[in-house]
């Protein structure tokens, strides 16, 4: 089955062992979500430091192409700067796995893979208005999450 | 298009049941657009196509069918936030018919927000699913169900209105944007004015609206909006409830199932995003994308074409019908203030008798309160009879209808 | 009918859908008929044939077309009260599906009947839709929602139903005749024996039986029974309510509208009789048309070939399935306690996953929740695969998912 | 059109000149009922002596069916034993006016014909209740009025 055009190597392979797997005590962000339809949640805890993401972690049940989404997601966005990971959009985590095409092809699959996105999104808008008090960039994070798929 | 009663009268033959011949082999002439219309081959064949190549229940599934039809039902959700000009496609939300359009706003909506002592202004052309829900919901509540009153002209009185708002008490005032039985068209900016003015949220009942004119929902400023599929070419079974994201992002849900959570826990669940959290269950899937193509097809001829073509046709119906002595016309005399629906009473013979005896010639027209018992009490009258066209409709067809009126004037010796 | 078997391969030939081709041009093998089935051409035909030859709204006018479908749309009344050997056709009422006639019970029902410390008792195996409208019910009156657990067999554990009864606080028992996950069959006759002993309601969430079995309300002594067209051949969007008379007239109306009323007057309106009384609005006129022809359809086989049919499938499949290594079967060993559902994991390969490799290979599960979170939790998984049959598989497609999970194996490198 | 099968000369006079049109005051039985599907209403006032009608009477709206029926059936009924009146069946009303092929023919149009009968039958049901006690009869009329159409 080589050639198979979700079922990579690297995708089996984080499926197995998803990096940044784990959960954060007392998180400066907590955000949970949900994919309402296959039951898939999962759980994104971040550390901010100096307006840097200083350690991000994810728990939770998902599928293969969740599960190395959100594995890949993690590891693009651990030590990147707040103002670079509110622009972190949706072709740059898909590419890395090679699953951009999974946009045209699979309506309910492309939900699996965005699910760490749009968690990821709705955790900083939050932290932009209750800790940066930065409502324009808030306002944007959340029409993105909500816009996502 | 070509120029335009040679387009129209094209058309037809997408229209398979216009070839029917009913009761002594006549010609059916339907004038019961009003209470729904017929269907293009493009509707009846879309739903046969998605039951012999892609039927399957939608969203949650990953086989091959699944996205199909997920797409395609998705798909209409898009063309009908197009077609009426809404920007965000997830402020569409799929219902059975306008009736359950405007229960759902009565019972997700009016729980939460109305309370004793509050008033909800209707008026009184409205149909009985805009009165009955409300009638329910001001019980419930001991808040107060108000009228704005029509003049002899049919038109709404709207210093009413105004009165009603002045109480402060107003929660919501909601009106059909075509009377349908009048064909009174109301006026929607001075009253949608009025109500942003006050801070009152308007709903509006745009069963008879939407199939026969441009609707601009991005102009309008009202907060829900609702009609029905059957009665603009699409299947039965499929409407559509409009409402601001904000709005609808409040509200509490309605049916509780499947589709329309996020998490469901013992005790606790979670609603899933817009518009799902209001689309609970398998919805009517094949009707859904069925109607896609009745918008496409409408939308092909044009919303503004239509309206002159009815125009057209109401003129000629109403000017042929004047000069049938005994009969009476109900609502404005001017056509440019109506849709293509008219009522209307002769002499004294009851209006199931016409309509079982013009039926006869093949007439299809339709007698009794029209869901409208309201306005009959005002007309002083248990019933009319009602003729309402469409796009397939021919001034040819109102002859017929004329002559077949004479017919009871012969019947009942008059 | 001949021979069962080559009987059941016969009819296949009516399922246009069945010889789709999906993806690299595979065979369609179609195993999700728990969420929804295929459509026979005498289905599909009979909703075509609507539209192109009778189409009108129906109850209310005097003309050929409005008689012609009301009579098609009332004689599918009769036809469901046949099927399910109910004697007046007044207690059966058209739904969109099994979620809005739970809803319809729960609000139109609930809402006067369950008071605060009331209890509702559901099952740990119900669909969202026998769960969130009584979470949503309860929490509104402050009542108590109470779930029968399922032992490891996937059977409800009924000692506990004796317990709440016991209070003396119960008020409605609601459970699914078959699961949708399992394929339990609940001991019907058990459940309700002790609720009309406690002289408490009883509802039969049958969606998932009514399809399979054959069903006779005048013997199980229930008081709510709902079910859905589209998962028995039947056209999306339509589904029945049916609940004793007395109950039914007792009850206050849940959507307000045209045909529910008898008379409407500014400020106070009558209801009309059953089971008109219920059915507000413009009914799917189409598909309650098409539906009775999928009940003639199922009719005409049998409903006990049919249960044999399925039987003998699921039996197969159950062999087949247990010699796959790193395969997890859920709900109880012995297949006659079961419908046609087999849900399973695989390894600790993600159902999702299952799902989008094996159909590849043509083959149409569902992979999810099945919206049976509740369940999930018990089971202790975010999801399972399902298997669910119908009346048009076959053993040779059975082995075509054997082979599909083998593949699985190889992707996933197990 | 002479042979038309609906509106004979007899259903077209009556329609005119209905009989028995009027109230009367303080009825023994007063009945009002609705036919749903057209908005036509009917009241119908009888008196009852020595167990019959003694006096009956009807108004209302309605199409020239149910006028010409309302019509026939009050004057049928006039001066007729209750234990007559509540066995009366819609094939004597109908046939009175050759309207028999209404229940195949019509099924909209018979409602109007029976209206009628069916407020008279619920009429007389509430009498049987309340002043006979015969809950049998009282029953069997109530059963009859609900399944007339
Ligand atoms: C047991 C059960 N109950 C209820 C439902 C909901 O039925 P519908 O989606 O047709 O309303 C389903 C199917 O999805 C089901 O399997
Ligand atoms: C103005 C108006 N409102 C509401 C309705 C009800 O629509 P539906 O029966 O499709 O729910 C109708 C049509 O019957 C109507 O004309």
């Amino acid at each position: 089955m080589s050639g198979d055009p979700i079922y990579t190597e690297m995708i089996i392979e984080y499926s197995r062992n998803p990096s940044n797997f784990g959960k954060i005590a007392d998180a400066h962000i907590h955000q949970h979500d949900a994919n309402p339809l296959c039951g898939d949640t999962i759980d994104l805890y971040l550390n901010i430091e100096d307006n840097k993401i200083s350690e991000v972690k994810f728990d939770g049940h998902g599928c293969a192409i969740c599960m190395a989404c959100c594995s890949v997601l993690t590891e693009m966005i651990k030590g990147k700067n707040l103002d670079d990971v509110k622009k972190f959009d949706k072709d740059e985590l898909l590419s890395e796995l090679g699953l951009q095409h999974l946009v045209k092809t699979s309506p309910v699959r492309i939900k699996c893979a965005l699910l760490s996105l749009k968690s990821l999104k709705f955790g900083i808008y939050s932290y932009f208005v209750d800790k940066m008090k930065d409502s324009e960039s808030a306002g944007n994070l959340n029409e993105e999450a909500a816009n996502l798929y | 298009m070509q120029s335009t009663a040679d387009a129209f009268e094209d058309l037809r033959k997408d229209f398979p049941v216009l070839n029917r011949r009913v009761r002594d082999n006549k010609k059916l002439v339907y004038f019961d657009n009003a209470a729904t219309t017929q269907k293009p081959n493009q509707v009846i064949d879309a739903i046969s196509d998605y039951y012999q190549n892609y039927n399957s229940n939608i969203h949650r599934a990953v086989h091959a069918l699944a996205e199909e039809s997920t797409e395609a039902f998705e798909n209409t959700r898009d063309i009908v936030a197009k077609f009426l000009n809404v920007e965000d496609s997830r402020e569409i939300i799929f219902v059975r018919g306008t009736t359950e359009g405007i229960n759902l706003v009565a019972y997700a909506w009016g729980r939460d927000n109305v309370k004793e002592g509050d008033i909800i202004v209707t008026t009184e052309y409205e149909h009985h699913s805009n009165i009955v829900p409300w009638q329910l919901l001001t019980q419930e509540k001991k808040a107060q169900l108000k009228y704005i009153d029509i003049d002899d002209n049919g038109e709404l009185m709207l210093d009413q209105l105004d009165d009603y708002l002045s109480t402060g008490k107003v929660k919501l005032v909601t009106f059909s944007h075509m009377s349908n039985v009048l064909g009174t068209i109301s006026p929607v900016e001075e009253i949608v004015s009025k109500c942003k003015n006050a801070g009152v949220k308007v709903l509006i009942d745009a069963a008879q609206s939407v199939p026969h004119m441009k609707v601009n929902l991005n102009e309008i400023g009202c907060d829900f909006f609702v009609f029905s599929g059957h009665k603009m070419l699409g299947p039965t079974g499929v409407g559509v409830l409009w409402a601001k994201k904000e709005v609808l992002e409040k509200m509490s849900p309605f049916l509780g199932g499947g589709d329309m959570i996020r998490e469901v826990h013992k005790y606790e669940t979670t609603w899933n995003d817009l518009p799902y959290k209001f689309e609970a269950g398998t919805p009517n899937i094949a009707d859904v994308i069925g109607f896609a193509k009745a918008i496409e097809y409408l939308e092909k001829i044009g919303m503004d074409n239509i309206r002159n073509h009815e125009l057209e046709l109401t003129k000629y119906a109403l000017e042929e019908m004047k000069k049938i002595p005994g009969l009476t016309l109900y609502g404005t005399k001017e056509p440019e203030k109506r849709g293509g629906v008219i009522s209307f009473n002769f002499n004294s013979v009851h209006p199931h008798d016409v309509g079982t005896i013009i039926d006869k010639d093949g007439v299809a027209i339709r007698s009794g309160h029209h869901c409208a018992q309201v306005l009959m009490e005002k007309l002083n009258v248990a019933a009319t009879n009602r003729a309402s066209f469409y796009i397939y409709n021919t001034k040819e067809e109102i002859d017929v209808l004329i002559a077949a009126l004479q017919n009871v004037a012969k019947v009942f010796k008059l």
